[in-house]
C-alpha cells in the first residue's frame, strides 16, 4: 500500500512496545496510519515498519489467515492481524498488544516454547501397530469416517485459544485447547490406533481435566476448530478409559481403517 | 561463536525441508539432522497452497498423460528424464502422506478423490478440500516429531553457507530471539527455502518467500537455472494478492470480463461449452489465462475495483452446499477481504506473481553443482516445470524430491570427509563482519524504499508481457539498487528479535535473485511458457532457445548467462494447444 | 548499544501477571462465573429438601413446621432466586451438552442447534410429567 | 503430569448437571412457589402423602437422586471455582466440598431408611 493515497483516511494505532535490552517494562507507543476499507491491521503494522518506525517487531507471513503467525491482542481481543481490518475500529483507535497468557519476547512477539512443547507432547501423528505397505495403496476412509476428526484438523496453531483460556492463564501446566484438539483429531481418525498412548497425557490433572468448559477458546478460534467440544469429548473418553468401560469406548472410537 | 555439529543441515522447514528431514531420519536414524528455519515449520509458505497435489491414480489415466501434460505445460523446456522419475513417484508419495494421516478428500467408497487442474487432460489432483498445502505441511510437521534424530532450530535465520575446497561444510545462522550468530558444521546441507515471489510488487506469496537459499547457493557458484520463468497465477485478489485456488475453476467456476463475457474463448482456449471440460477455457494453463487478462485489460474490458483492475470469477452456479464443502476457505477469504459472498456474487480476481519456476540447478538426485549441497522444492530447478509449471505439480515435487534429497544427502554423508572446523570458523567470522557492517551503519537509506523500487521495476519490466527495452531497464535499475543497497542502514540497533536487520539481509538476497531473473529474461529472445515478449520475439524459437538458461554469480555486476541443453527423451516439441484445437488434434492423432 | 558480537543479547521475556479480577473485566468470563455459581443455589435447594426429609422422619409436627417455613414469603422469594439460577444453569448446560455429543447423519455432522432444542423438548416433557404425577398421584 | 480421579467426580457432576438442568426448575417451582402460594393445594405436600412417598421404594430412589446428585454437582463446581479465584486448593477444600457432599449423601440414605418402608 504505497503512501501517496491522497484522499486517505487515517487511524491511530497504539502498540505495546517492549525491547528487553532497553525497556524494564512494556510501554505504549502511538502511530498514525493511512487506510482504506481493505486495509488489514497487519498492513497497518507493515506500513509502520516500512515508513514510520522500523524497530517494531511482529511475526507475519501469509496474509490469508492460514499460517497462524500474526496472532495478537487487538483492542483486548485475541485476533489474527491479517484478518482484522482497520475499518472496524475507525474513528476509534486500535490498541495492539502481544498475545495474552504468553511472555513477551519483544514488542508483539511472544515466547512460543511452552505451546510447541504441548503440541508435540500429545503424539500428534498416526500411531499404528502395523502400517500396511504403500503398494497396497491408501487406507479407505469414507467421507462419513472423516466427519469425527476433520473439524479438529483445521487448527493453524495461532494460539489465540491459549490467549483466551483463563485456565491456561491460571495454570501454565494446562495442556491447553489447541494441543487437546489436535490429540482428539488423531484419536478420532480411523487410521490411528494411538488413543491409549495419548490418554496417558490427556487423562491427567493438567490434561483434559484442567478445562472447566469456559468455551472462550472456541469463541476466538479463527478456523472454527471448536477445541471446547474436542475437550468435552476427550473427557468422556478419559472417563471410559479410567473406568475401563472398553465396550462403550469402542463404540465411540472409530472402527479402524480398512 | 557457538558451534553446533550435525551430519545433515537443512535450511527451510516447509514441505520440502520436512520431507527431506524425515527421509534422512528414515535412511539412517543415527545421523543427526539440524532442521534450521527462519519461521516455525507450520508457518512455511507450503501452508498457503490450496489446490492440490498431482498423482496418477485413476485407471483411465496414465503416467504418460501426466508426463505429456507436464512437458507440454512447460512448453518443452522440461528435462524429460526428471519428469519421468517425477510422474512415476508422485502417487507413492501421496499414498505415504495418506498413511501419515493427511486428510485427502474422499469419494463415497473411501478411495481418495481427485479433481481437474489447469492444463490437465485427466483429473489427477489429490486434494484436501481447498487447504491441501496446509494439510500436507501439518501432516509432515507432525510426522517429523516422531523422529528423534531431527533436531529443530526454529527461528534461526540462515546468513551464509560454509564451503571448503568446493565442498559444502555447513551453515552460519542467527538465532533471531537473541541475535546470536552460530556456526552449524555439517557434511551435507539441503536447501529448501522456497521461492522468490516477494521480488514482485503484487504476489500471492508470504513475507518469508524472499529467495534466501537461491541467493546463498548462487553466491557460492551454483548456477540459477530458468530464472526468467515466473508464473502468474490467473486468479488472486487484486492488490492484496491472496490466492484464489484453481480448484474453483476445477469445480466449474468461470471467468468473465466487465460485460459478463467468457473472454477466454477469444484466446485459443474455446469453445466455451461443454463446461467444465479439461484443458480448455478456464482450465487452460496458467500462463495462457494470465496473458488473456493482460489482453482484456489493454482492450479496457476489465472491471474497475477500489483495489485496481480485475476480472470476475463467478462461482454462483456451483451452489452453496458445494461451495461450503469443497471450497470453504475461498468463501472465507472472499468474504473477509472483499466483502463478497461467492454464493451470491462473483469474486474480483487478477493474475498475480505466484511461483518461481527457476531456481538452483539440480536434477533427479537434487544434487547441486556444489558437492554435498542439495536443493529441493521451489528454490530448486530440478527440471520438471520448464517454462510454465503445471498446476498441482509443485506440492508433489516437495515430497517426491524431498525424499530424494534426504536419501542422497544421507548417502553422501557416509563417504564425506570430516569437516575442517578451522576454515569454517574463519569463514563464519567473515559472515559475522558482513552482518555487523549493516547492523552498525549509522546513516543510510531506508530499506523499504529500495525494496519497493525493486518490486515496481520487476513488475514493470518482467511482467506477463515483456519487451527487450523494458527488461534491460529493469536490469539497469536493479544494478543501481544493488549499489544503493550497499549503503542501506537499519534503525533498530537491538539484538533480540531484530526483524528490521533480517529484512535488510533478505533484501540483499532478493536483489541478487531479481537480477538473475531479469538478466536471464532479457537474454531469452523468444516467447515460451510464462516468458512472453511483444517486441518481435513473439514466437517460440526451438532452434536457438530450446535450452535452459544458467545465471552464474558475478560479484561485481550482472550475472554471466550461459545455456545448457534440455533433456528430451521422447516428446518432441509441438504446439501447445488447448480447448477445441487440442481435442481436434487428439482425434486425428488418436493418441 | 553493546558492540555487535557473535553471542547476541540475553533474552528477558516479560510476563504480564494475571489479575484476580480477570473474570470481572470481560463479560464473557463474568457470564461463566455466574454460571459456575448457579451451583450454589442448586446445592442449597438440595439442602432444603434434605431438611424436609429430616423433619419427615421426626413426625407430623416437625414436618408441618418445615412446610410452614417454606411457605413463608422470604422462602418463596428465595425459591424464586433458586429458580432463576436453575434456569440459567439449564440454558448454559443445554448449550454445552451438544459439544459432548458428536452426532452425524451419513457424512453430515448434526449441528449443535437441533441437539440443544432436543434437550429443551426433553426438559419440557419431563417437567410436564413431574407436574402431572405430582398433582395426580 | 499428575494422576487424577477427576473422572469420578466429573461423572457425578455431569449426571447432577443434566438432572438439575432437566428437573430442578419444575421441582423448585412446585415445592417452592406453587404449593406455598396455593396454586397447587398444600394438601399435595401433606405429611401423610410425603411419608407414603418416602416409604415407597421408588420414592426413596427418586428422593435419593434429586437430593444427592445436585450436591455432588455443586461440590465439584465450587471446588474448581477456587482456582478461578486464585485460591490454591488443599485437602481442606476437598473436605469442605466433596467431603461434605459425601457426608450429606450418607445422611440422606440414613434418613431414607429411618423413615421406614
Amino acid at each position: 500500500m504505497s503512501e501517496q493515497q491522497s484522499d486517505q483516511q487515517t487511524i491511530q494505532i497504539e502498540i505495546l512496545r517492549y525491547r528487553p535490552e532497553t525497556d524494564h517494562e512494556p510501554v505504549w507507543q502511538s502511530y498514525t496510519v493511512p487506510f482504506d476499507p481493505a486495509t488489514s491491521v497487519l498492513e497497518g503494522l507493515t506500513y509502520i515498519k516500512d515508513h514510520l518506525d522500523g524497530s517494531v517487531s511482529f511475526r507475519w507471513s501469509c496474509r490469508m489467515a492460514v499460517c497462524g503467525s500474526c496472532g495478537m491482542q487487538i483492542n483486548g481481543e485475541p485476533k489474527l492481524a491479517c484478518q482484522t481490518f482497520l475499518r472496524e475500529f475507525h474513528p476509534g483507535k486500535v490498541r495492539i498488544e502481544a498475545l495474552a497468557n504468553f511472555a513477551i519476547e519483544r514488542d508483539l512477539v511472544v515466547v512460543m516454547d511452552d505451546f510447541l512443547e504441548k503440541l508435540t507432547a500429545i503424539k500428534p501423528y498416526v500411531i499404528r501397530d502395523q502400517d500396511k505397505p504403500l503398494e497396497e495403496g491408501e487406507y479407505l476412509q469414507t467421507p462419513a469416517e472423516q466427519v469425527p476428526y476433520m473439524q479438529y484438523s483445521q487448527c493453524i496453531n495461532c494460539m489465540l485459544c491459549y490467549s483466551a483460556c483463563p485456565q491456561y492463564a491460571l495454570n501454565q501446566e494446562f495442556t491447553g485447547p489447541a494441543a487437546l484438539a489436535l490429540a482428539h483429531r488423531y484419536n478420532m481418525d480411523s487410521r490411528d490406533q494411538g488413543v491409549d498412548q495419548r490418554m496417558e497425557i490427556l487423562n491427567m490433572e493438567e490434561g483434559v481435566w484442567g478445562c472447566t468448559a469456559v468455551g472462550a477458546c472456541s469463541e476466538v478460534c479463527p478456523k472454527g476448530v471448536h477445541p471446547a467440544a474436542a475437550i468435552q469429548q476427550s473427557k468422556i473418553l478419559g472417563t471410559l478409559d479410567y473406568t475401563k468401560m472398553n465396550a462403550l469406548r469402542k463404540f465411540i472410537l472409530p472402527k479402524g481403517a480398512r | 561463536m557457538e558451534v553446533i555439529s550435525a551430519d545433515v543441515a537443512i535450511i527451510g522447514a516447509g514441505g520440502a525441508g520436512l520431507r527431506s528431514a524425515i527421509a534422512v531420519a528414515e535412511a539412517d536414524p543415527g545421523l543427526k539432522v539440524a532442521l534450521i528455519s527462519k519461521v516455525y515449520p507450520m508457518r512455511s509458505h507450503t501452508v498457503a497452497a490450496e489446490g492440490g497435489s498431482a498423482g496418477v491414480v485413476q485407471d483411465h489415466d496414465s503416467l504418460d498423460n501426466h508426463f505429456d501434460d507436464t512437458v507440454s505445460g512447460g512448453d518443452w523446456l522440461c528435462d524429460q528424464d526428471t519428469v519421468d522419475y517425477f510422474v512415476s513417484h508422485c502417487t507413492r508419495e501421496m499414498t505415504q502422506l495418506e498413511h501419515w494421516g493427511c486428510p485427502w478428500s474422499r469419494k463415497p467408497d473411501g478411495h481418495v478423490n481427485v479433481r481437474a487442474f489447469g492444463g490437465m487432460k485427466i483429473e489427477r489432483t489429490w486434494f484436501a478440500a481447498d487447504k491441501t498445502g496446509f494439510h500436507m505441511l501439518h501432516t509432515l510437521f507432525q510426522t517429523s516429531i516422531k523422529f528423534p534424530s531431527i533436531q529443530r532450530f526454529d527461528e534461526y535465520f540462515a546468513l551464509d553457507l560454509i564451503t571448503d575446497e568446493g565442498r559444502v561444510q555447513g551453515v552460519v545462522a542467527m538465532e533471531i530471539r537473541t541475535g546470536a550468530v552460530k556456526l552449524f558444521l555439517a557434511k551435507s546441507v539441503i536447501i529448501a527455502t522456497g521461492g522468490a515471489g516477494r521480488v514482485y510488487q503484487y504476489n500471492t506469496n508470504g513475507a518469508i518467500v524472499t529467495g534466501d537459499g537461491m541467493s546463498l547457493a548462487y553466491r557460492h557458484g551454483a548456477p540459477l537455472r530458468d530464472m526468467e520463468f515466473v508464473q502468474y497465477h490467473p486468479t488472486a485478489l487484486p492488490r492484496i494478492g491472496v490466492l484464489i485456488t484453481e480448484g474453483c475453476r476445477g469445480e466449474g467456476g468461470i471467468l468473465v470480463n466487465k460485460d459478463g463475457y467468457r473472454y477466454l474463448q477469444d484466446y485459443g482456449l474455446g469453445p466455451p461449452d461443454p463446461w467444465p471440460r479439461k484443458k480448455a477455457m478456464e482450465l487452460g494453463p496458467r500462463d495462457r489465462l494470465s496473458q488473456a487478462f493482460w489482453q482484456e485489460e489493454q482492450k479496457g474490458r476489465t472491471v474497475e475495483t477500489p483495489l485496481g483492475q480485475a476480472v470476475l470469477l463467478d462461482l454462483r452456479h456451483l451452489g452453496e452446499k458445494k461451495l461450503h464443502e469443497r471450497l470453504p476457505m475461498i468463501c472465507e477469504l472472499a468474504e473477509s477481504y472483499m466483502g463478497v459472498d461467492p454464493v451470491h456474487e462473483p469474486i474480483p480476481v487478477r493474475p498475480t506473481v505466484h511461483y518461481t519456476m527457476g531456481g538452483i540447478r539440480t536434477g533427479v538426485t537434487t544434487a547441486t553443482d556444489i558437492p554435498g549441497l542439495y536443493a529441493v522444492g521451489e528454490c530448486s530447478s530440478c527440471g520438471i516445470h520448464g517454462a510454465n509449471r503445471l498446476g498441482s505439480n509443485s506440492l508433489a515435487e516437495l515430497v517426491v524430491f524431498g525424499k530424494q534429497a534426504g536419501s542422497h544427502a544421507a548417502e553422501y554423508v557416509k563417504s564425506a570427509r570430516a569437516v575442517n572446523e578451522g576454515t569454517a570458523s574463519k569463514q563464519a567470522g567473515d559472515v559475522l563482519r558482513r552482518v555487523k557492517a549493516i547492523a552498525e551503519r549509522e546513516k543510510g537509506e531506508r530499506l523499504a524504499n529500495i525494496r519497493n523500487a525493486m518490486a515496481e521495476t520487476m513488475e514493470a519490466g518482467c511482467g506477463i508481457y515483456r519487451t527487450g527495452e523494458g527488461m534491460q531497464e529493469t536490469c539497469d535499475t536493479l544494478a543501481a539498487l544493488k549499489e544503493r543497497y550497499k549503503g542501506v542502514a537499519v534503525g533498530d540497533k537491538s539484538r533480540v528479535f531484530n526483524t528490521e536487520l533480517l529484512y535488510a539481509v533478505e533484501l540483499g538476497y532478493m536483489l541478487e535473485v531479481a537480477e538473475a531473473m531479469a538478466t536471464s529474461a532479457v537474454n531469452r529472445r523468444e516467447s515460451r511458457g510464462s516468458h512472453q515478449r511483444i517486441d518481435g520475439y513473439e514466437k517460440r524459437d526451438d532452434q536457438d532457445f530450446l535450452k535452459h538458461s544458467l545465471a552464474y554469480y558475478n560479484p561485481s555486476g550482472a550475472p554471466r548467462i550461459d545455456y545448457e541443453a534440455v533433456n528430451i527423451t521422447r516428446s518432441q516439441p509441438a504446439d501447445r494447444v488447448y480447448g477445441g484445437e487440442g481435442d481436434k488434434i487428439k482425434e486425428t492423432a488418436n493418441v | 548499544m553493546s558492540e555487535f558480537t557473535a553471542n547476541g543479547a540475553t533474552r528477558k521475556p516479560y510476563r504480564r501477571p494475571i489479575k484476580r479480577s480477570w473474570w470481572v473485566e470481560k463479560a464473557f468470563f463474568t457470564k461463566y462465573m455466574v454460571r459456575e455459581l448457579t451451583s450454589v443455589f442448586v446445592g442449597l435447594y438440595s439442602l432444603i429438601l434434605l431438611l424436609g426429609l429430616y423433619r419427615l422422619t421426626q413426625g407430623p409436627l416437625a414436618f408441618g413446621a418445615w412446610l410452614i417455613g417454606i411457605s413463608s414469603f422470604p422462602s418463596v422469594v428465595l425459591h424464586l432466586m433458586i429458580l432463576g439460577a436453575a434456569l440459567f444453569h439449564t440454558i448454559t448446560w443445554f448449550n454445552i451438552a451438544p459439544q459432548a455429543m458428536p452426532l452425524q447423519i451419513g457424512d453430515r455432522k448434526v449441528p449443535e442447534r437441533p441437539i440443544v432444542i432436543g434437550h429443551w423438548v426433553a426438559a419440557a416433557v419431563l417437567s410436564l410429567l413431574v407436574l402431572v404425577l405430582f398433582i395426580v398421584l | 503430569m499428575t494422576k487424577t480421579h477427576e473422572p469420578i467426580v466429573w461423572s457425578l457432576f455431569g449426571a447432577g448437571g443434566m438432572l438439575t438442568a432437566m428437573l430442578t426448575p419444575i421441582l423448585v417451582l412446585i415445592t417452592g412457589v406453587l404449593v406455598p402460594i396455593g396454586i397447587i393445594s398444600p394438601e399435595r405436600m401433606s405429611y401423610e402423602r410425603m411419608l407414603a412417598f418416602a416409604q415407597n421404594p421408588l420414592g426413596k430412589l427418586v428422593l435419593l437422586v434429586i437430593i444427592t446428585l445436585p450436591l455432588w454437582h455443586a461440590a465439584h463446581r465450587i471446588y474448581h471455582a477456587h482456582h478461578d479465584f486464585l485460591i490454591h486448593t488443599t485437602k481442606v477444600h476437598l473436605a469442605l466440598t466433596y467431603g461434605l457432599a459425601l457426608l450429606l449423601s450418607i445422611v440422606t440414605v440414613v434418613l431414607l431408611l429411618m423413615v421406614g418402608f
